[in-house]
This record gives structure tokens, C-alpha cells and sequence, in this order.
């Protein structure tokens, strides 16, 4: 389940540095989120199945990690529809949908999926390990970076932990049902998960006292900016400066 | 049931994890009534893989599984085989989860239907057989590693199983305590599978050992007896393959 | 709950990313160099357990946790769940950069305030039943301020949301109960069996 | 510092976890330069225990600990003593942390001061070594449990210690991974202390041999050396013992 499929390949998108991913991720996904016009919109959409094209990322899958997101969306499309007020354009029983309703809604849908499909394509084709060092080179807090490191180093072990224990209960004959015995159960698991992280944790400080220790943390990482890499910066940011003067000039 | 009925029976299962060499490769094993079976074979050769094929903790991608003559497939038909295989864990001493020993044994017998009290019953019977009588308000977390192994061997025969799978059950135990679960075995009239390292252990707890490569066992009944004669230091000491042979004053 | 990308209006985006920053500052201060792996296998911790899924009736609900997260890590919650919830969004698509800050602040915010609310509960000496009665609290009063938070995120956004905003804080009532049931449950197994997790003394600290 | 010079010397340490009896009773150990001690005992007989007093992870409560010539007491003397002596732990999941190997194997010698260079050479010196040449960007957490160990090994051989503590460094392990692992302790000419259940492999790997029981160590240098003659089925396959014995063909 925690396994990073989309971070193996070798297409032009997952060779980028990935500072250059990172920065134009971030940049991108704030000029769409505050756009509201639907060319900016519908070019940021084609804009990112052109980047997911690029990482040649598988589509099922990719499809499959659109699911989450678009849950929320559907929600949002059962209520906007209707309570946005404006023009009559089509009815359901007693309720009314507005020509701006649909709108809007419209506008969200496109908006989401643009901003996941560039985040899924730029960040995914990264392994987290790489975005962590990318995010400390960047000058992000050390200690979040480093808290980044260890929480997701972790969550691994931890997890393998998580399932045998849910094994053990398995072959005891355990169901999950809706009561009190399954509730009680799910506390045991999380307060044991709980009380054996912290014995790991004294364990693992422990082993770095013995490395010496003294609260300093270090990173190795060294990226060096390639000539492809500055040229897809610049361009890409071009792309989003031009997204960015499409929506506030209101030309075209 | 009679004795030497079939219980135990896989035909050809095939078994990887995802992105990695299979674990299992058309693997064939017949285990029957009575038995009492050791494997050995290095890390990594899908003994353990094998274990959770059977109890249904992992599915084959391909193969025949069939337990106590019912073919297996579904979730719901391997709740049945649960009941009546027993698996201790390679890892017993993490799989406790319950504030106390007590109520980490009732767990079983609770699952299947039983009543608070009748879940006590047995879960007293169990630990005083194991000799672990006393230990039933013990906090779980707070056992050593030995006890908590035992401890996880009677949640497991809380369960009344008819055979039992165990995977290196003697690993960081020390011989006093490995020598209690090696008398616990002979003395118990269950059939197992024996999972372990350690060939001495083997010898003495099982009937017969399968050697287990790449994904395949191959059972060899040939045991040919022979001699070694050898001499080291440290004479004084207990030591392992002085209680595991039971010809050794021969 | 996670708010989706693209959803909300730039104000609220904003002003989640800067009391997010805020929070994460305030938690950041108050957590040494030294204590940084032990924090970092709690939060893997908590993340592996949000992953747990529990049935209520037909359907199941995710755990989400944050009333115990709180209890047990006050401010740090903040950094906690920030660093959870980026690394749900990489893997799993659950969120994105720009919604980070929103969604932490609906998920930390809760469980600071539920922190000096209840946490008094759980100290030294205190009885079974108040423990169990401050901490069934914690873990429900977190997951309705949390769904609560939620829905003002989207009310803010715009008036339209206001339904959608009412039915996200009904849906939260059921896991309510569950988170309460499950925190209760929790801080008495913890009580019993390592107590001085529940007293602040998690981390270890060479002297 | 001559070879026969003492290392580690306890006088007297006692020691017990809230609330438990001692884990440690008045305990005295004597280690030399040079020396290559085993260690055996029974579980919770504080083995454990003994080397974390030894690193300063706890602190006794009462004794004396002189290492290398000096009294050492508070937590900046024992920050030399980490330094030069290199301990392994008995989880490989808990010493390694970091996100890569290389990230990993150079944390100490960093610690120690190093620059990143000097490190980074250190630290592919001592897995080359170790054989471990080619690991250095591997993701430390889908390292399979015998790559885990060697490369903990390494972590710790990285501080370059005069002295190992290594806690059951054997567990889980095959017996290829078990013999490299044998293969490396004979190749490296550090001082160490080994605990084991194992008798097998400390008997290979060690001078002499301690006994721990209930919180002391008793120390039998009369190794005296005898004969077994025994007998045993399933001779076809190898076995321990006949690996452990360098005098078997005898
Ligand atoms: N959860 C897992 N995910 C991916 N690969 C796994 C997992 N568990 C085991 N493997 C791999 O499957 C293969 C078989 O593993 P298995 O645990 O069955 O071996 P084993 O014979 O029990 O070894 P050991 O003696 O170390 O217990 C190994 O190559 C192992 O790396
Ligand atoms: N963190 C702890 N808190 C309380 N008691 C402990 C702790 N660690 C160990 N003990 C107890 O101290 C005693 C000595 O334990 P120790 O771990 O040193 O034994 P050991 O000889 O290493 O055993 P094993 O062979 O199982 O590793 C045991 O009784 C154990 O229960
Ligand atoms: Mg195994
Ligand atoms: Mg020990």
C-alpha cells in the first residue's frame, strides 16, 4: 500500500531535478487555484496531460489516484448546482440548477483535476526520499525536513508491525464488525502500535547516542542544475506567467 | 477422522509479492493426520510465505489448495481453516495485543462464539497446561521475551486447533526455555509443521524435514544415520547438541 | 476530512497556510533537535493508525485520531500532521500543496484545543472514570470541531457551500462516537500498560 | 597501549529498572585488549542490560566503570567511550534511520567531526569491506534482514571502535548470512564482546566464554576439552555443528 510506483522510470519528467519539479509545482498549483477563468482554466488541464504524457505514467493507475479527490468533487456537484443563484437552466423535482451553479462547479472540477494531475506527474515521479533532500536544499525548516525523514522512514516499519498484529487477529478467528468487541479491539491495536513506537524510538536514540549523537542532523544530498533542467524551469514558468497574465488582464 | 487422512494438500501454488521473484514456485505438499514435519532452508525461501498460503494471509496467484478435503479459496473458507489450524507467528512475542494475558487468550475462543465464561474456562486450562498458571493478570507488554512466547503459544492452543504451524518458535529463546517448548511438543498429541534454523531441534521434535529452496520443498526420507566424532572447548558448558541427541552416550 | 483541491477561495486558503505556519512554529519551538526521531516514529505511528479502518454498519470509516494525537503531543501536534498529511498527499493523492495548510489547521487545531480542554484527564492519580469520561470527550469533541472547521472552511469560501458545508459537520456525529469509543478505549489500555505515555514522557532525552 | 592492557573493567555495578528486582547484582567484568569474550545466558539474565551500562545508555546504581584507564561517570565521558567503542544493536530496524545506506554508514563518522568527504570515504572503505560495495544508495528500510545486519555492522565498524559490543548479532539470520557474518568477526582483528544463545558460534568466534546468570558473570577458563561420539538421521543434510567445529575431522 505504501509503495511508490510512479517513482520508478526513467522518462524525461522523472530526470528533471526535482527542485525544478517542486518549485514549478507550487507555482502552478497557486495560479490555478486562484483562477477563475475557464481559458486559463482549460489550458492549466491541457498543460497537465501534457506533463503526465511526458512521464509516460501508467494511465490506469493514474486514474485510479484521481478516484480520491474527485469523491469530494461529485459531493460538491450534488449541492453547487443548486444553491449558487442565477439563471434557471434546468430542474430536478423541486430543485433548481443555475446556469451559474453548473458553472462553478465546473470550474472546481477542472481546477482540481488539473492541480492533482501536475502534482501526480512532478512530485509521484520522485521518490519521497528525493523530495525530502530537494525541500532541504531548498532551505524548508531543517527540523521539518528532518521530522519528514524519520516519521516517513518509520511509518514503513511501523506498518509491517500494524499488519502483523491485524494477522494475529485474523487467525484467531477475528471479524471486524459494527461493536464493542471490534471498537475495543481497533484501541488495543492502536494503543499497542503507540507503546511500541515509543520503545522504538527510545531504542532508536539510543542507537544514535552510540553514533555519536549530539542533536545534529545531516543531510547528503547534492543536486546539480543540468542545462535541460534551467531550460524546462524557464519554460515552464513562462507557461505559468502566462497563465498568470491570462487571468488578471483578462486578454484573450 | 483417520489417522493418516490428508490434511493438509497444495498442488502447484505459485506465489510473489508485488515487484519482486516469486516467493513460491509451483510448490506441491502433502501433510496428513499424525504428522510431524520440520522444514529448514535459508532466509528468504518462502517458508514463512508458505505458512500464510495456508492459513490465507496472503492468496496464490496461482495453485490448489485444499484443507481437510474442502478446497479453499475464499476468505469465508479459510475462517473454518483458522479454527482448526493453529499459526504461531515468526515474530510470537509482537503478536499480543491485549492489555492482559488473560484477555489476549479469551480473544480466540470469544471469536468463535464462546460465552465470557467458557472463555475464561479454556483460557485458564491453556495456560496452567503450558504451565503459565498465575499469569493471567500479567500485563502482556511487560513479559519477557520467553514468556510472551508462550504466552502467544497458548492464544494460539486457546483456539483448540487440530494441527498446528509454527514458525521458528525457538528463535532468541534461551535453552531453558527452548527446552520447555520442545517438551510442550512432544508432550501434545497435535500434527504440526515445524519451521526452523536450528537442525538439532528439528531432529528431536519431528519425523521427518523438508528442505526448503527457492520457493520448493523437497522431503527427504533417506535419514541416514551416521557418526561424527568430535571435540571442542568448553566441555563444561551445556550445549545444545548435547541434549538434542538422544543417542549421544551411545 | 480532506477539502480537495481547486475548491476553496484564495482568502481561506491563506489564512489556513499562515495559523497553519503559526501552529507548526509554535510545535516546532517547543520540540528540541534531540527529540526529533522519537517524534518522527510517534507521527509514523499515528499515521499508520489513521490507516485503520473500522466498520459502522454497511460501511467503514477511516480512523482520524486527532483527539489522542493531542492528548499525547499537545502542540507538536501541529508538525505532526502537517508531516502526515504531505506524505498522504505524495502517496496517496489525498491533498495537495495548496489545501496543506487548511487541512492541517482543521485536523491540528482540534486537537490542541481538545489538549487543554481534557488533557488535565490523564494526569497521575486520576480516577478510571473520569479518565475514561475526559478522554471519550477528547476523541469526539475533536472529530466535531474538526468537521466543524471543515465546514466554515467551505462556508467561507462561499455561501452556496453552506449546505454541503451543513451536511460535512452531520456526517462527522457517527465517527464521533467511534473516535470516542476508540480514545476511551485507548487511554485505558495505555493506563494500564505505559502510562507514562499518556503524561507527556514520550520522548526519550539524554541527560 | 600494549595488548594485554585492560579496556573495560566493572567493579561492583549494580543496577535494576524501577519498580524490578536487579538486573545486575554486584557485577564485575575485567575485558583486555584483545580479548574476544562470549557471552551466554539465560533471557532477562541482564546481558542486555550489561552493555548498555557499558555505552552509558543507563546509568547503574552503584560500581564503578573504568574504560580505557579512566573512571567514567557522566554523560560527556561517555561520549568518548562511544567513540571508541562500536555497538550493535539487537534490532537492525533501530540503528538504521536514515534514509540511504551511504546517509546511514556516514552519521557517525560526521558526528565524530568528519567533513562530508572524509566521510563519505570512511564510509565506502568499511561497506566495501564488508562486501557491501554497490549498497550505497540503497533505500535502507527494503534492505532484505541479513543485508540489514551487515549493514548495521558497518554503521558501527564506520566510528572505526577499538572494541565491539554485539547483541546477538545471529538471530534470524541463515546460515550463509551466519557464516559471513562468522567470516567477518575472524577477519577483523577488534576486541569484541559477543552475546549469543548460540553456543556453536561462540565457541567458533570467541577465546573464552562468560556466563550470565541472575544479574553475574562467571567466567570458566578451564576449557577442557573432550569427545563426543554421536548419531543422528538425516545425515544428508548440512548442519551446524559441522560447521562450528574446526577440529571435527579429528
Ligand atoms: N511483506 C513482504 N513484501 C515483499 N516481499 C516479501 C515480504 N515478505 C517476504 N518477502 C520476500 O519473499 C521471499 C520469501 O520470504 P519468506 O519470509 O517466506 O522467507 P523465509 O523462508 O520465511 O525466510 P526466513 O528464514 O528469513 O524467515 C523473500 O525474498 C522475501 O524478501
Ligand atoms: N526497559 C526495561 N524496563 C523494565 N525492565 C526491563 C527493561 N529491559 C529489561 N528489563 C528487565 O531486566 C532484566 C534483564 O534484561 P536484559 O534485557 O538485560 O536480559 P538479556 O540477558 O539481554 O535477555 P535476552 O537473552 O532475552 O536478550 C529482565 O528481567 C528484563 O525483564
Ligand atoms: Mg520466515
Ligand atoms: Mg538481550
Amino acid at each position: 500500500m505504501i509503495d511508490e510506483q510512479f517513482a520508478i522510470g526513467n522518462s524525461f519528467v522523472h530526470r528533471l531535478d526535482p527542485r525544478v519539479k517542486i518549485v514549478v509545482m507550487f507555482l502552478f498549483s497557486v495560479v490555478v487555484a486562484v483562477s477563475t477563468r475557464f481559458v486559463v482554466l482549460l489550458s492549466a488541464l491541457a498543460l497537465g496531460v501534457c506533463v503526465t504524457w511526458l512521464a509516460s505514467l501508467p494511465t490506469k493507475e493514474l486514474l485510479r489516484r484521481l478516484v480520491p479527490i474527485n469523491i469530494f468533487i461529485i459531493f460538491i456537484w450534488f449541492f453547487l448546482p443548486f444553491t449558487v443563484e442565477g439563471k434557471p437552466y434546468f430542474s430536478v423535482g423541486p430543485l433548481v440548477g443555475t446556469h451559474e451553479g453548473v458553472l462553478y462547479a465546473t470550474q472546481i472540477t477542472i481546477k482540481s483535476n488539473a492541480i492533482v494531475a501536475v502534482l501526480i506527474a512532478l512530485v509521484s515521479s520522485t521518490s519521497i526520499l528525493t523530495l525530502g533532500h530537494a525541500m532541504h536544499e531548498l532551505r524548508a525548516p531543517k527540523k521539518i525536513v528532518h521530522l519528514f525523514f524519520f516519521t516517513y522512514r518509520y511509518i514503513h516499519v511501523i506498518h509491517r508491525e500494524y499488519v502483523r498484529l491485524l494477522n494475529a487477529m485474523k487467525i484467531r478467528g477475528f471479524r471486524p464488525r459494527t461493536n464493542m468487541h471490534t471498537y475495543k479491539t481497533f484501541a488495543y491495536l492502536v494503543g499497542m502500535l503507540l507503546v511500541k513506537s515509543c520503545d522504538r524510538a527510545q531504542r532508536v536514540h539510543n542507537a544514535m547516542l552510540c553514533r555519536g549523537f549530539r542533536g545534529k542532523l545531516y543531510s547528503l544530498s547534492e543536486f546539480s542544475l543540468r542545462t535541460t533542467d534551467v531550460i524546462s524551469l524557464i519554460l515552464m514558468l513562462l507557461v505559468i506567467l502566462g497563465l498568470g497574465i491570462l487571468e488578471w488582464t483578462k486578454i484573450a | 477422522m483417520d489417522k493418516n487422512s490428508l490434511i493438509i494438500n497444495l498442488e502447484d501454488i505459485c506465489f510473489a509479492y508485488p515487484g519482486r521473484a516469486p516467493s513460491l514456485d509451483k510448490l506441491n505438499l502433502q501433510f496428513h493426520q499424525g504428522d510431524r514435519m520440520g522444514l529448514i532452508g535459508p532466509n528468504g525461501s518462502g517458508k514463512t510465505t508458505l505458512l500464510h498460503i495456508i492459513m490465507g494471509l496472503i492468496k496464490p496467484s496461482s495453485g490448489r489448495i485444499e484443507i481437510f478435503g474442502g478446497h479453499v479459496e475464499q476468505e469465508k473458507d479459510f475462517r473454518m481453516v483458522r479454527q482448526k489450524i493453529g499459526f504461531l507467528f515468526q515474530d510470537a512475542d509482537d503478536q499480543l495485543f491485549s492489555p492482559t494475558v488473560l484477555e489476549d487468550v479469551t480473544f480466540g475462543p470469544l471469536n468463535l462464539g464462546k460465552s465470557q465464561d467458557e472463555a475464561k474456562a479454556i483460557a485458564r486450562r491453556t495456560l496452567e497446561s503450558l504451565g503459565l498458571a498465575g499469569f493471567e493478570d500479567r500485563i502482556t507488554y511487560k513479559l519477557s521475551g520467553g514468556e510472551k512466547r508462550l504466552v502467544s503459544l497458548a492464544t494460539v492452543m486457546a483456539m483448540e486447533p487440530e494441527v498446528l504451524l509454527l514458525d521458528e518458535p525457538s528463535t532468541g529463546l534461551d535453552e531453558t526455555t527452548e527446552k520447555r517448548l520442545v517438551e510442550i511438543l512432544k508432550s501434545v498429541d497435535f500434527s504440526y509443521i515445524l519451521v526452523s534454523h536450528n537442525i538439532d531441534l528439528l531432529i528431536e521434535t519431528t519425523d521427518y524435514i523438508g528442505y526448503m529452496i527457492s520457493g520448493d520443498i523437497s522431503v527427504d526420507d533417506d535419514s541416514i544415520p551416521h557418526t561424527h566424532r568430535h571435540m571442542h572447548k568448553h566441555g563444561k558448558y551445556a550445549h545444545k547438541h548435547d541434549l538434542s541427541l538422544p543417542d549421544k552416550k551411545s | 476530512m480532506h477539502i480537495s483541491e481547486g475548491v476553496l477561495s484564495p482568502s481561506v486558503l491563506i489564512a489556513g497556510a499562515v495559523l497553519t505556519t503559526a501552529g507548526v512554529a509554535i510545535g516546532m519551538k517547543r520540540l528540541d533537535h534531540e527529540e526529533i526521531p522519537s517524534m518522527g516514529i510517534l507521527s509514523a505511528a499515528f499515521f499508520v493508525a489513521s490507516l485503520v479502518h473500522v466498520p459502522i454498519g454497511p460501511a467503514s470509516v477511516h480512523l482520524v485520531l486527532n483527539g489522542l494525537l493531542g492528548l499525547i503531543l499537545g502542540w507538536k501536534a501541529f508538525p505532526a500532521i502537517l508531516v502526515g498529511l504531505a506524505l498522504q498527499g505524495l502517496l496517496f493523492q489525498f491533498g495537495g500543496l495548496t489545501t496543506l495548510g487548511v487541512n492541517t489547521l482543521n485536523m491540528a487545531l482540534p486537537a490542541v484545543i481538545c489538549y487543554y480542554m481534557f488533557g488535565w484527564g490523564m494526569r497521575v492519580g486520576t480516577k478510571m472514570p473520569v479518565l475514561t469520561f475526559t478522554a471519550f470527550a477528547c476523541g469526539s469533541c475533536a472529530v466535531l470541531v474538526s468537521g466543524v472547521m471543515v465546514g466554515f472552511s467551505l462556508y467561507f469560501t462561499g455561501e452556496a457551500f453552506l449546505p454541503a458545508a451543513k451536511l460535512v459537520v452531520v456526517a462527522h456525529f457517527p465517527i464521533m462516537l467511534i473516535e470516542g469509543v476508540l480514545t476511551a478505549a485507548c487511554a485505558l489500555f495505555l493506563r494500564r500498560v505505559k502510562p507514562e505515555l499518556l503524561e507527556g514522557h514520550y520522548v526519550p532525552k539524554s541527560s
